[in-house]
C-alpha cells in the first residue's frame, strides 16, 4: 500500500473532472485520479454540440436558454442552478474557443451554431439556432482541448487508477482509496477536497449509447458511504441510437433537418409535437417513437425500430457537419446514409440523477447540509439543473460550467483547512472487497449477471414503465444482488487484472439500479424521462420535488434503500404544461 | 417534406435489418502474455461462434466474459472513438470495435495481438506512457501571444479547414506502432505526435509553430520518416498521416505555414 | 501485501507508474516484452541544428541528378554499342579524354557516394540499438566512404592514358 | 518465445522496403566498381583482367540484377520526391508505385537483350 498526500484529489478525467483539474491545479497541488487514460472518457463520444446562447447567428438570450432547460427538465429543474449555467454558458464556450477548441465556423469567422431538440426563441415560439459544434465530434474537441491544457499546465494524472472508496472522518472529507490496475496495489490518497467526476452509469441497460466502462462506480461509492442519491429514476433514452447497437446518432442531425420516419414513410413526430416536430425533446421523441413500434408502424422484419432519414439533404452537408455518423452507419450496418434511411431505437443516454450538490459543487449529505471538502460535477453530480429530462447540448455545458466551479470550489477551499486525519485502516473495505473477489470460489459469473441485469432494465425501466413491471425489476435486481454473492472471477493476478474490476463495477451498477428501480416505483407520476403508463400525468401537487435515496445499512449488515423527498427550487418559472 | 422516401430498399439496408442472423464458427489466434503464469508469450486459439456482422472486440468480450476471463485488453467505447483498443488484427494495426469480424476473412483463425513498438505488460496491454510523452513533446496546446480577446478569435471556415483532418485524432497508437521506423527506434516521435503537432503549426489562431517546428526539426523528428505509409493506412479515423507529415517537412523548408 | 500504514511506503509525489515493479512483491514484474530503445520521460537530446533537413534535401535532390547521370553511365556502358563486351583500357582511356566525361563521373562518384552514404547511415540509425554498435558502424562506414570517394577522385583527375 | 507475426504493411511499405535494400546493394556494388576501376591508375593489363571477369555470364547475369536493383531504386525515389513535394503525392502513392513498378518492368524487358547480348551470343550463338 502507498500513502499519497495532495491539496485535491479530482475523481475521474472525463469533461468535468479535466474542467476542474485546470482551475484547481492552478491554485492547489492536484492529482487527478482516472480508470482512464483522460482521453478515452467518454466525453468523448458527444457529438451535438454544446449551448450558449451567443446568438452568433440569430437573437439569443441565455433566458430563453434557461427557460427551454427549465420546461425541457418539466419544471424538476432547480431553477437558481439553470440560470446560473445559461447565463456562464457563454463564458464557458469562449473559455474553450481560447484554449484553442476547433469550433466550426460562420462566414464571419464566428462559433458557428446550429438547432438541438427543445432549444427555442422566445419561450417556445420556434427552433433557434443556439448549439455551437465542431461537426459532430463536439465532445471529442472538447475532451482533447482540455487533455491539451492539461498538459500545458502540467496536471499530474494517475492514470488507469481506479477510486473504490472514499474517505469520511468526523463528516469531513480525508480522502479516497484507489486501486491501481497496473499493479493491483492499494493507495490511499489523503486529501484536503476531493471533487467526484467519474461520468454516468448507462451500463446497467443493455441498448446503451454508454461506454464499456460507465458503470457508475462515484454515485455507488458515495451511496455506500451513506450519502444520498438524487432523482436517480430520472434516465433520458436517446431517440436515434443505431438499431440493437446503441451507438448514438446525434441529434445534431435532426438540427441538420433529418427526419424519422415510420414504415409508411410518414413523419410521425408532426403528429407528437407540432411545432417543433422532429426537434421536440427526448423524452417525446423516444415515447414517440415506441408508440409507433407498438402500434405496429415500426421498421424492418419485426417491426422494432423505426428510420432516421438524412436522404433528402445534401451529401456535401453530411460531409461537413455529420462526417461520424455517417461513418458508423457505414461501418456497422454496411448502409450509405446518402441514399439510405437509418434504423434507428431509443437507446439508455444520461442519468440526470446523481450525487446531490449545490450551484458551488459541494456534495448535500441531506436537503440542506453539506459535506466539507467533497464536490461533484458532471454526469455523475445532480445540481439540479437537468430536472427530469437533460435538454441535448446541456450536458457539455454542465461538466464545463460546473466542473469549473467545482474545481475553484475545491482547491479554494483546500487552502484553508488541514487535512482530516485518516481513518484507522483507511483500505481496509478496499482491501477486504478485492481480496475478497479474488479467493471468492462461487459459481456465478460476473457476464452473466450483468446480462439478465441489463435485460431486465431494458424490458422493465425503460422508456414505458408501470407500477407492475418495476416491482419485477426491483425483484429481478434483488435476485440478482443475492447471486452477485456468490461470483468468482478467473483472474487471480495482480497485473492488470480487469477481471477483477469488471466484478466490482458490475456490483456498483447492481446498486445503482436498484435505487433506480425503487425511486422510480415510488414516484406514481410521468415527469420527462420517468412515464408510468399507469400514472400517465405528471403530479405537481405530490412530486413536484426531488427523489433523494439513502442507503441503510440494518444491524446485521443487510442494507435497505430510504427515499426521502427535497423541494424544487423555483426563481421565474412557475409550471405549465409541457408543448412542443 | 413528409413524401414517403423509404419505399426504395436498397439491398444493403435489407442486409441490414434481416432478423435472421446466419452464425459462423470462427477461430481466434490471440497471442497471450500473462507473466504472472508463464514469463513467456504463447499463441492461445479460442473457437467461437458469432454473427459475421458483429465486432472483433465483441469476439473478445464473448472470450473474456464466457471462456476465458484472464484475457485482458483496453476497451471503452466500443465505437471507435476513444482509442483504447489499437490491437494487431490479422497482422495489420485497427481498433477491434471498428473491425467488423466478416471484413477480417472468418474462414482462416484470425490473429491478434498487441500493437508492436511499445512494452507489453499483459496480453494486448501495452506501456503507453512513451507514446503519451512523445505527444507532450511537440507542446500539444494552443499558445498565443497578448491578451486574450473579450469575444472568441475569429477565424474563417477555409482556416478552420485547414487543419481539420489532424483534429480528428483519438490519440490510439496505431499509427505509431504501425511505424517501421518506430519498431527499431522508439525514441522517434512517431507519426501521431506529428499529427498533433500539425494540427497546431497549422491553426491560424495559434503562434507557436516555429518552437514546434523547431523540436520536429532533429534526428528524431520529422526526419525520420520514410514515408512509407503503414500510419496512413492503419489510422482508423481516416486521418491522411503520411500527407500531415510530409506539410510539416514542407513546412520546414520553407519556413511557410 | 500489508494494510498497516506503519509499513506503508508514503510517496511524495506521483511517478511515472508503468507497472513494472512497484514493489508489490509479484515475481512477474520482472517480465515485460521490451521493445528498442524506449522514449523516456526526457524529450530526447536536442541538436538546434539543420542537420537532418539538410539531408533529407540532399537525399532529393542528389537523387534527381543521379537519375541523369546513372542512367546515362549504365546506357553507355551496358547497352548501347554491343553493351558490356565493348568496355576495357582503350574504352575508358577514350572517354576521359574529355573533361566532359571526366567531369560527369567526378559529379557521379561524388554524389553517389555521399548520397549512399547518408542513406547507409540511416539505415544503420535505425538498425544498431546499442550506441557504441551506432557508432562502430558509422566510423567504419565513414571512413570506407571517403576514403573511396578520395581514390577515386585520384583516378580520374591523375588518370594516364600512356600508362 | 513465439514470434508475434510479421507486419502486413502495403504498397508503402513494402515499396520502402525494395528502396532501402536496392540502396544498400548499391552502395556496395559501387564500393567495389570503384576499386575496379581504380586498376586503371595500376595498369591496363590489370584492368583489363578484371573486366574480363564482367564479360563472363555469371557476372553479366549478376548485372542485369543491378541494373534492376538500380532502375527500381530511382524510379522509387522519383516517386519519393514526388510524395514529398507534390501536395496531391501522399494521395497517389500507391498508383505512382504501380506505374514505377510498369515503367520498370517495361526498362528492364527492354534492357534484357542489349546487356545480356553478349553471354547469350556466348550461349547460344548469333
Ligand atoms: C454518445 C454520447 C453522445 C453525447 N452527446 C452529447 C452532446 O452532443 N451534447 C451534450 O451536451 N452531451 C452529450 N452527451 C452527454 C455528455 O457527453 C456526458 O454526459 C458528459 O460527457 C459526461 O462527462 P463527465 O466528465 O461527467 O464524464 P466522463 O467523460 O464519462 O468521464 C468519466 C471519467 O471518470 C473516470 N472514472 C470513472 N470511474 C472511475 C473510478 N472508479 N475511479 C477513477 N476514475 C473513474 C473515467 O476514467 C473518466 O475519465 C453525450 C453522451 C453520449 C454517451
Ligand atoms: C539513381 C538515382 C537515385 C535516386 C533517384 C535515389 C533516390 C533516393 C531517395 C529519394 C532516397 C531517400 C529515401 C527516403 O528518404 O525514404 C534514397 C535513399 C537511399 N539511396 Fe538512393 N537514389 C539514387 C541512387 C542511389 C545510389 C547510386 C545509391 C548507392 C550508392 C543509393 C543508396 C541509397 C541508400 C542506401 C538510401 C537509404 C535508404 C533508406 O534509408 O531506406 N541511391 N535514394
Ligand atoms: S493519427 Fe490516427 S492512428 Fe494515429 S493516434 Fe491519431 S487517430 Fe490513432
Ligand atoms: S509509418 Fe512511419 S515512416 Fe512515416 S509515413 Fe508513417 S511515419
Ligand atoms: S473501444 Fe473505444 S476505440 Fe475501440
Amino acid at each position: 500500500m502507498q500513502i499519497h498526500q495532495y491539496d485535491t484529489v479530482i475523481v475521474g478525467a472525463g469533461g468535468a473532472g479535466m474542467r476542474a483539474a485546470i482551475e484547481s491545479t492552478q491554485r492547489s497541488r492536484t492529482a487527478v485520479l482516472t480508470k482512464l487514460y483522460p482521453t478515452r472518457s467518454h466525453t468523448g463520444a458527444a457529438q451535438g454540440g454544446m449551448c450558449a446562447a451567443l446568438a452568433n447567428v440569430e437573437e439569443d438570450n441565455w433566458e430563453w436558454h434557461t427557460f427551454d432547460t427549465v420546461k425541457g427538465g418539466d419544471y424538476l429543474v432547480d431553477q437558481d442552478a439553470a440560470e446560473i449555467m445559461c447565463k456562464e454558458a457563454i463564458d464557458a464556450v469562449l473559455d474553450l474557443e481560447k484554449m484553442g477548441l476547433p469550433f466550426s465556423r460562420t462566414e464571419q469567422g464566428r462559433i458557428d451554431q446550429r438547432r438541438f431538440g427543445g432549444h427555442s426563441r422566445n419561450h417556445g415560439e420556434a427552433p433557434v439556432r443556439r448549439s455551437c459544434y465542431a461537426a459532430d465530434r463536439t465532445g471529442h474537441m472538447i475532451l482533447q482541448t482540455l487533455f491539451q491544457n492539461c498538459v500545458k499546465h502540467g496536471v499530474e494524472f494517475f492514470n488507469e487508477f481506479y477510486v473504490l472508496d472514499l474517505l469520511i472522518n468526523e463528516g469531513k472529507t480525508a480522502g479516497v482509496v484507489a486501486y491501481e490496475l497496473a499493479t493491483g496495489e492499494i493507495h490511499v490518497f489523503q486529501a484536503k477536497s476531493v471533487v467526484f467526476a467519474s461520468g454516468g452509469t448507462g451500463k446497467f441497460f443493455k441498448v446503451s449509447s454508454n461506454a464499456h466502462t460507465l458503470t457508475g462506480d462515484g454515485q455507488a461509492l458515495v451511496y455506500r458511504r451513506g450519502l444520498p442519491l438524487e432523482d436517480m429514476e430520472f434516465f433520458q433514452f436517446h431517440p436515434t441510437g443505431i438499431w440493437r447497437m446503441g451507438i448514438l446518432l446525434t441529434e445534431g442531425a435532426r438540427g441538420e433537418g433529418g427526419i424519422l420516419r415510420n414504415k409508411d414513410g410518414e413523419r410521425f413526430m408532426e403528429r407528437y409535437a407540432p411545432v417543433m416536430k422532429d426537434l421536440a425533446s427526448r423524452d417525446v421523441c423516444s415515447r414517440a417513437i415506441y408508440t409507433e413500434i407498438r402500434e405496429g408502424r415500426g421498421c424492418g422484419p419485426d417491426g422494432d425500430h423505426v428510420y432516421l432519414d438524412l436522404t433528402h439533404l445534401p451529401p456535401e452537408q453530411l460531409d461537413a457537419k455529420l462526417p461520424d455518423i455517417t461513418e458508423f452507419a457505414r461501418t456497422y450496418l454496411g448502409i450509405e446514409p446518402y441514399t439510405d434511411p437509418i434504423p434507428i431505437q431509443p437507446t439508455a443516454h444520461y442519468a440526470m440523477g446523481g450525487i446531490p450538490t449545490n450551484v458551488e459543487g459541494e456534495v448535500l449529505r441531506n436537503n440542506t447540509d453539506i459535506v466539507p471538502g467533497l464536490y461533484a460535477a458532471g454526469e455523475v453530480a445532480c445540481v439540479s439543473v437537468h430536472g427530469a429530462n437533460r435538454l441535448g447540448t446541456n450536458s457539455l455545458l454542465d461538466i464545463n460550467v460546473f466542473g469549473k466551479r467545482a474545481g475553484i470550489a475545491a482547491a479554494d477551499y483546500a487552502q484553508t483547512v488541514d487535512y482530516t486525519e485518516l481513518p484507522e485502516n483507511p483500505a481496509e473495505k478496499v482491501q477486504a472487497l478485492v481480496d475478497g473477489l479474488r479467493e471468492a470460489t462461487g459459481e456465478e459469473s460476473v457476464a452473466q449477471i450483468r446480462k439478465e441485469l441489463q435485460e431486465t432494465m431494458d424490458a422493465n425501466a425503460m422508456v414505458y414503465r408501470t407500477g407492475a413491471t418495476l416491482k419485477q425489476a426491483v425483484e429481478d435486481i434483488a435476485a440478482l444482488k443475492e447471486r452477485y454473492k456468490n461470483v468468482s472471477i478467473q483472474d487471480k493476478g495482480f497485473r492488470y487484472n480487469t477481471d477483477l474490476l469488471e466484478a466490482v463495477e458490475l456490483g456498483n451498477l447492481l446498486d445503482l439500479a436498484e435505487v433506480l428501480a425503487v425511486s422510480a416505483l415510488a414516484r406514481e407520476e410521468s415527469r420527462g424521462g420517468h412515464y408510468r403508463e399507469d400514472f400517465p400525468t405528471r403530479d405537481d401537487v405530490k412530486f413536484m420535488q426531488h427523489t433523494m435515496a439513502y442507503q441503510e445499512v440494518a444491524e446485521d449488515g443487510t442494507t435497505s434503500i430510504r427515499l426521502d423527498y427535497k423541494p424544487v427550487v423555483t426563481t421565474r418559472y412557475q409550471p405549465m404544461e409541457r408543448k412542443y | 417534406m413528409s413524401t414517403p422516401t423509404v419505399e426504395k430498399h436498397s439491398a444493403a439496408l435489407d442486409a441490414a435489418e434481416s432478423g435472421g442472423v446466419q452464425l459462423i464458427t470462427v477461430t481466434f489466434r490471440i497471442r497471450r502474455f500473462n507473466p504472472e503464469e508463464h514469463p513467456d508469450p504463447v499463441w492461445v486459439d479460442y473457437q467461437l461462434t458469432m454473427d459475421p456482422k458483429e465486432r472483433v472486440l465483441d469476439a473478445l468480450n464473448k472470450i473474456k466474459w464466457e471462456q476465458d476471463g484472464t484475457l485482458t485488453y483496453r476497451r471503452s467505447c466500443a465505437h471507435g472513438i476513444c482509442g483504447s483498443d489499437a490491437m494487431r488484427i490479422n497482422g495489420r494495426n485497427r481498433l477491434a470495435c471498428k473491425t467488423l469480424i466478416k471484413d477480417v476473412n472468418p474462414e482462416k483463425p484470425i490473429t491478434i495481438e498487441a500493437i508492436k513498438g511499445l512494452t507489453v505488460l499483459k496480453d494486448l496491454v501495452v506501456d503507453m506512457d512513451p507514446f503519451f510523452q512523445a505527444y507532450k513533446d511537440v507542446m500539444p496546446f494552443l499558445i498565443t501571444k497578448g491578451n486574450d480577446p473579450t469575444r472568441e478569435r475569429l477565424q474563417s471556415a477555409e482556416d478552420r479547414e485547414r487543419f481539420d483532418d489532424t483534429t480528428k485524432c483519438i490519440l490510439c497508437a496505431a499509427c505509431t506502432s504501425s511505424c517501421p521506423v518506430f519498431w527499431n527506434d522508439g525514441q522517434y516521435f512517431g507519426p501521431a505526435a506529428i499529427v498533433n503537432a500539425h494540427r497546431f503549426i497549422f491553426d491560424s489562431r495559434d503562434e507557436g509553430a516555429e518552437q514546434r517546428l523547431e523540436i520536429l526539426n532533429d534526428r528524431e523528428g520529422v526526419w525520420r520518416c520514410r514515408t512509407t505509409f503503414n500510419c496512413s493506412e492503419a489510422c482508423p479515423r481516416g486521418i491522411e498521416v503520411t500527407k500531415a507529415i510530409q506539410e510539416v517537412k514542407r513546412a520546414l523548408v520553407t519556413r511557410r505555414f | 501485501m500489508s494494510t498497516e500504514i506503519s509499513d506503508a511506503l508514503v510517496v511524495p509525489s506521483a511517478q511515472a507508474h508503468t507497472g513494472k515493479g512497484l514493489g508489490t512483491g509479484n515475481p512477474a514484474d520482472e517480465f515485460v516484452i521490451e521493445p528498442p530503445r524506449q522514449r523516456t520521460a526526457k524529450t530526447p537530446r536536442r541538436t538546434r541544428t539543420n542537420f537532418e533537413m539538410l539531408a533529407w534535401l540532399f537525399m532529393r535532390l542528389s537523387g534527381i541528378v543521379l537519375v541523369v547521370l546513372i542512367l546515362g553511365h549504365l546506357l553507355i556502358m551496358l547497352v548501347l554499342d554491343g553493351g558490356v563486351s565493348k568496355i576495357g583500357f582503350a574504352f575508358v582511356a577514350g572517354r576521359w579524354a574529355s573533361p566532359f566525361w571526366q567531369g560527369w563521373d567526378l559529379l557521379m562518384l561524388w554524389l553517389a557516394m555521399l548520397h549512399g552514404a547518408n542513406g547507409m547511415r540511416q539505415v544503420i540509425n535505425d538498425y544498431a540499438d546499442k550506441d557504441s554498435t551506432r557508432l562502430w558502424l558509422k566510423g567504419l562506414m565513414g571512413t570506407a566512404t571517403v576514403f573511396t570517394v578520395l581514390l577515386g577522385t585520384l583516378v580520374i583527375f591523375t588518370f594516364d592514358p600512356n600508362i | 518465445m513465439p514470434a508475434g507475426t510479421l507486419y502486413r504493411g502495403r504498397e508503402g511499405m513494402w515499396s520502402w522496403v525494395a528502396h532501402r535494400v536496392t540502396g544498400v546493394l548499391i552502395f556496395f556494388f559501387l564500393f567495389a566498381h570503384v576499386l575496379d576501376t581504380a586498376l586503371v591508375r595500376v595498369s591496363p593489363e590489370s584492368y583489363d583482367t578484371v573486366i574480363q571477369t564482367y564479360k563472363t555470364p555469371l557476372v553479366n547475369l549478376m548485372e542485369y540484377g543491378l541494373v534492376a536493383a538500380i532502375l527500381f531504386h530511382a524510379l522509387n525515389g522519383l516517386r519519393v520526391v514526388a510524395v514529398d513535394f507534390w501536395s496531391k503525392g501522399p494521395k497517389y502513392q500507391k498508383q505512382m508505385l504501380w506505374t514505377v513498378v510498369g515503367v520498370w518492368v517495361v526498362l528492364m524487358a527492354g534492357a534484357f537483350y542489349p546487356i545480356l547480348q553478349h553471354t547469350l551470343v556466348d550461349w547460344f550463338g548469333k
